[in-house]
Formats: structure tokens, sequence, C-alpha cells
């Protein structure tokens, strides 16, 4: 079992706990979707990286590919694709939702609208 | 040669993301972050994904980072201690880690070319795609043809966001803002009118100016051949609707918001975002009208192939359409919130 | 395998090219205020882009790749260096001083 | 030929990167920042010719297009927090 084969994985399951770690800790809202973010290019990373063959070339025929050239696999490509763009429209609403709470409680810290909302 | 490159970018990755973790200071969390997709870039280019490294770098740069920092704007930009210590959270995380790590010992080494995903679907899409759909990219062709319905999908996903974000901020910013909740007034933003906010000093930015008004049709026009290039290389709807709308935030960087707002209104954006996934869906129903099923290009046309070739256009045109407008209606909603000029 | 002059010439522009760019990192990390720092990215970032994006046009000679390449080297010119200036003028406008002279000596 | 350019590029990526998390001020981030897009620029265009697939170079047009619109961002950030007064990034 070579780690070089399997480096890649690591890296994005590494990335993936790292964004976890900074959902569950920390209480800043804007903070919370940094590491969102931060976890969902890691499930990119583990996509894409499932689909590279060693030796095969970008899924694009040109005058550059041989007849017999293998190809990398291009369906994750375009599951990641579409993602990245849905990604970015989530943490908008995301975004969107964090300047109104923090128009309603003056905050964006977890626990000190947690205090504020029960007091009221 | 690639592995090495390979893993030294993913070494960069790691190192930048510990750093992310532990800064508390948002803004520089997120110029890392920006960097973060600046890796994230390249690595998709030296795993083949063409395609992805160039949404990732489309959206990355332009429109990521700019819409947290709008929201950091309006927020503090400092993030308050963590209270309590973070041992049970370290160790949950570590748990999950390693049992994530276990699993990915049976995966497939990287790049072998016979793993269980490359023998069915891949194959069928790369032999069979020049025949049946006919564009060179095979991923433009997957995405637009085979996976036609899904794509729709997502467009509809985009096109919600974009909704719930208007219903949720809006863009009327100039009205006092008031909170009634169970009969207390809780906050009340006060509006600065904008006469009384003060004049950015636009004419220092001179030099801006002028790189500005030479860049913006530049990138209009890059973004139009991104979309029309689509088929033959890197390139489709998506990608040309987020350099398109990053022609529109730079001209609002460069001005404020308001002209911004008075050249591209957001009355129009409204009707582009509906167009083109009135678009999208118009050619779904052309299509059973001429015979064939949802979505089935081959009747568009006396020949099969350049069915295909103009439905794939022209679905492209359409998820091209949609995305502009709903990441300038992002980026107009957010950016303007507080009355004041980005 | 042959040695022809297009190869060697190539060689040599993207040894130049990433020494200068190697010196504009160190000189980044080294240096010791933000005016200083920005200089010697400012002077290494356009000649290190210059001479390998030009090492690259040798090699493609002329073809749609080398007529994109001079694309992305116009745009890279003016973008950074404009990027720059509006980082400088930001710089100060915020109160950033630059150091000036050495400390005994000033 | 191309790998040690790539190799040299990515070693200059790693100095920038040093500089983008130790950097003290906020501007030297963003100087970072902005050095790391354009040695990115050229990262692409030089793995694109070490696969030998050189028709690639869409994606460096595009990051030398759009890099210096975050930069630009972050400024215009600066120039609305100096005006409202509300609380300035602290300069550590």
């Amino acid at each position: 079992m070579n780690w070089v084969g399997h480096y890649n994985y690591w890296v994005a399951i590494f990335l993936m706990m790292s964004g976890f770690y900074v959902v569950i800790t920390r209480g800043n809202l804007i903070k919370k979707l940094i590491g969102l973010n931060v976890f969902s290019t890691s499930v990119f990373l583990l996509y894409i990286s499932m689909g590279k063959i060693n030796g095969g070339t970008a899924p694009i025929y040109s005058e550059h590919t041989l007849p017999g050239q293998l190809f990398s696999n291009p369906v994750p490509h375009v599951l990641i694709l579409t993602a990245i763009v849905v990604g970015v429209a989530t943490t908008a609403v995301g975004l969107a939702l964090t300047v109104r709470i923090n128009e309603r409680y003056g905050t964006i810290e977890e626990d000190e609208i947690r205090a504020k909302d029960d007091s009221l | 040669m690639e592995a090495a490159v390979d893993i030294v970018l993913l070494s960069l990755l790691c190192v930048t993301v510990i750093v992310i973790v532990y800064i508390r200071k948002l803004f520089c969390a997120i110029m890392l972050l920006g960097i973060f997709s600046l890796i994230s870039a390249s690595l998709f280019i030296t795993m083949d994904a063409v395609d992805v490294a160039f949404t990732e770098a489309a959206v990355g740069t332009g429109i990521s980072s700019i819409l947290l920092l709008s929201a950091l704007s309006l927020t503090h930009t400092r993030e308050r201690r963590p209270a309590h210590q973070p041992y049970v959270a370290l160790m949950v995380v570590a748990v999950t880690g390693a049992v994530l790590v276990y699993g990915t010992m049976d995966l497939p080494a990287f790049g072998d070319p016979d793993s269980a995903i490359h023998r069915h679907m891949a194959v069928r899409f790369i032999v069979d795609s020049p025949q049946e759909v006919g564009p060179p990219n095979v991923v433009t062709s997957v995405l637009a043809s085979y996976r036609g319905y899904d794509t729709l999908g997502e467009t509809t996903v985009i096109f919600t966001a974009g909704i719930a974000l208007v219903a949720l901020l809006g863009f009327n910013r100039r009205k006092e803002f008031k909170v009634r909740l169970s009969g207390a007034q809780i906050t009340s933003v006060p509006e600065v009118p904008l006469s009384s906010a003060p004049k950015v000093p636009n004419a220092d930015y001179l030099v801006l100016r002028i790189v500005g008004k030479m860049f913006i049709p530049l990138i209009m026009l890059f973004a139009l051949y991104v979309q029309f290039h689509g088929d033959y290389g890197p390139g489709g709807g998506f990608q040309a609707g987020v350099i398109f709308a990053s022609a529109i935030m730079l001209y609002a960087m460069i001005f404020n918001v308001e002209t911004a707002m008075r050249v591209v209104t957001p009355t129009a954006l409204r009707l582009l975002a509906v167009l083109g996934l009135l678009l999208y869906g118009g050619v779904g129903v052309l299509c059973m009208l001429l015979g064939g099923n949802f979505l089935d290009y081959n009747v568009l046309a006396h020949a099969p192939l350049h069915g295909q070739h103009l439905g794939i256009f022209l679905i492209e045109l359409g998820v091209g359409i949609t995305v502009f407008a709903i990441m300038v209606t992002m980026f107009y909603a957010l950016g303007n919130r507080s009355g004041r000029s980005v | 395998m042959d040695f022809d002059l297009l190869d060697i010439l190539t060689a040599l522009f993207l040894t130049v090219g990433c020494f200068l760019g190697i010196s504009g990192g160190v000189g980044l990390y080294r240096l010791p205020d933000f005016f200083s720092r920005q200089h010697a990215t400012g002077v290494t970032d356009s000649a290190c882009s210059f001479l390998i994006l030009f090492a690259l046009i040798l090699q493609s000679g002329f073809t749609l790749v080398s007529v994109k390449l001079c694309f992305i080297f116009f745009f890279l010119v003016i973008t950074s260096t404009t990027a720059t200036h509006a980082l400088a003028k930001s710089a100060l406008h915020k109160g950033i001083t630059p150091i000036l002279g050495r400390e005994d000596k000033r | 030929m191309y790998a040690a350019a790539a190799l040299a590029i990515l070693v200059v990526m790693a100095l920038t990167l040093v500089r983008a998390l130790v950097g003290p001020t906020a501007f030297d981030r963003l100087l970072a920042v902005n050095m790391f897009g354009t040695k990115t620029v050229l990262l692409i265009a030089v793995v694109g010719f070490m696969t030998d697939r050189p028709d690639f170079l869409d994606i460096a047009i595009v990051y030398a297009l759009v890099n210096f619109l975050s930069t630009l961002a972050v400024l215009r950030f600066f120039e609305r927090q100096l005006h409202e007064g509300s609380a300035p990034p602290e300069e550590e």
C-alpha cells in the first residue's frame, strides 16, 4: 500500500476534518461558512482525484490527442463543475442570513445570539 | 513528474488550511481562502480536470471573496476567543478522520487505470460521445446532453438561491430599516441617506478607472468567447456567466454600486434570470413538441448531430444568462445592504 | 537528443525567469517593511513572467498558443501593476509609512 | 525542463504562502495573495506545456484578467471601514 497512491485521499480527509472542526468549535457564523467552504472544496478534491488516470489527459478531443489516447474520467468533472457554482450560491444565502442575524441581534457570535434570544 | 507537482500543491493546501482554522481575524481568513481556491484550481489542472479548474478560477477569485468581504463589512471583522476548550471536538474530529482514513485503505491507488469507476460509464461517454453528441469536449457533451436534466436541476438550484437572497436582503436600502418584533422595537439600522454619505474620492482612483475602462469590455468579450467555445475547449455556460458577472463587479468596484445598479438594473437582472431558465426549459419542451423526449436534442434539426449541436448551444446560453443574472443579483443584495457604497 | 538553438534559448530564458521569480519570493519573505516588499515583488513579477512566457512562446512558434501567451503576458503586466499601484495608494491612505533609512542613521 | 521550471515556481509559491500566513499587516497578506495569483498563472502555463496539452491556456487568461478584482474588493473594503469609522481591522 504505497502512501503516494493514497496521499490525495488523506489530504482530502484532512481538509474535510479541518472544515468540520471549524464548524464545530468556532462560534462566529462567518467563520463557520468559511469552514463549510473548506469542507466542500475537500469533497471536490476527493471526486476529482478519483477520476484521474495515470498517463491520461483531459477528456477533450483535439489535434493534440492521438487516436488511441487514454482520457481521464469525465464524469466526476461534470458533477463538480456544477457543484462549485451551487456551493457559491448557498454560501451567498448563508451570508445573507448572517447579515440579517447581525442586524437583528447585533452580533454573529453563536453563544451571544443564544443569550439574547432566550432573554426576549 | 506531475505527481511531484501534485504532492507539493497538496502540502501547500494543508498548510493554508491549518492557518485558516486558527486565525482569528476574519479578514485574513478570507484572504487565505482566496489562496486556498488558487491552489485547488492549479491542483485540478494537474489532475486533468480542466473545466473544473476553469470554474474554480472564475468563482474563487471573482465571486466568493467579494461576497464574503461584503458580508464581513456589515458585521464585525474579528472573531471572539472561543470560550470552551476544544479538546472534545478535537477528539471527535480525530476519531472520524481515523475511520475515514481506514475507509480509504481499500480505495484504488491514485490514478490506476483499472479502478472500478473507469470501466463502465466513462468508457461509453468517451467512445460514443463524438458519434452521438458531437462536441470534442466530452465534459460539455456529458453536462449538456447526457445529463441535461440534472443540469436543469442545478440551474434551478442557483435560481432559487438568488430568489432566497433577494427575499432576505432585497435591493431597497434607502428607507429606515425598523424591526418590529413582539412590539418591542429591537434594532433600527440608521440608514445614512446617500447624499450625505462621504463621496468616495473617485477622483484619485484615476489609474483604476482608466485600466477598468480598458479591461471591462475585454473581460466581457472573453466571457462570450468562453460561452461559445465550450464545445471545443474548456468553458461553457457556468464559467461564462461567472466571468461576465465579475466584469460587472469590476465596474462596481471602480465606480460605486449605485452607478453599477443604474447600468445593470435589478429589474433587468430579474428578467434575465427568468429568461435563462425559460430558455433551458423551453428547449426541452420544444424537443417534446417535435416528437422527441424532454431535452432530446436529436429532433431539433434535420440530422441528429446538428440537433445536438444546436440544443447544447441553446441550453449553455440559458445557463450562462441565469448564472450571470443570479451572481450580479447576489452582489447587489450583499454589497448594497447598508446604503453605503461598496 | 540534439540541442538545437530553440531548446537552448528556451532553457536559458526559463532558468533566468525562475531565478528572478525566486529572488522575488525571497525578497518578499525577508525585506523589513511593506513598501520594500512591494518593490521586490513588483520588479521581479513582470520580469519573471515575461521571461517564462517568452520561453514558452519560443517553444510553440506561430500557433494560437503563442497568441494566447501574448494575451496572458499583456493582461498580466497591466493588472498586476495596477493592483500594486492601488495597494500602495491604499496603504499610504491608511497611514502605513515606509521605513526611511536605518534607525541609527535617521 | 518544464518540470524544473514548475518546481521553481512552486518554491516561489511556498515563499509567498509563508508571507501570506505570517504577514503582520493585512496589506502584506494582500500583496502575497496578488503575487500568488500571478505565480499561479505561470504555473498553469508551464504545467500545460509539461503535459504537452498547451491548449488549456484559457484558464491562465481568466486568472490574469480576474486576479486584480479581489485586490480591488479588499481596497474598497478598507475604504468603507475608513469612512464609516466602524471597527477598522486592527493593525498588529
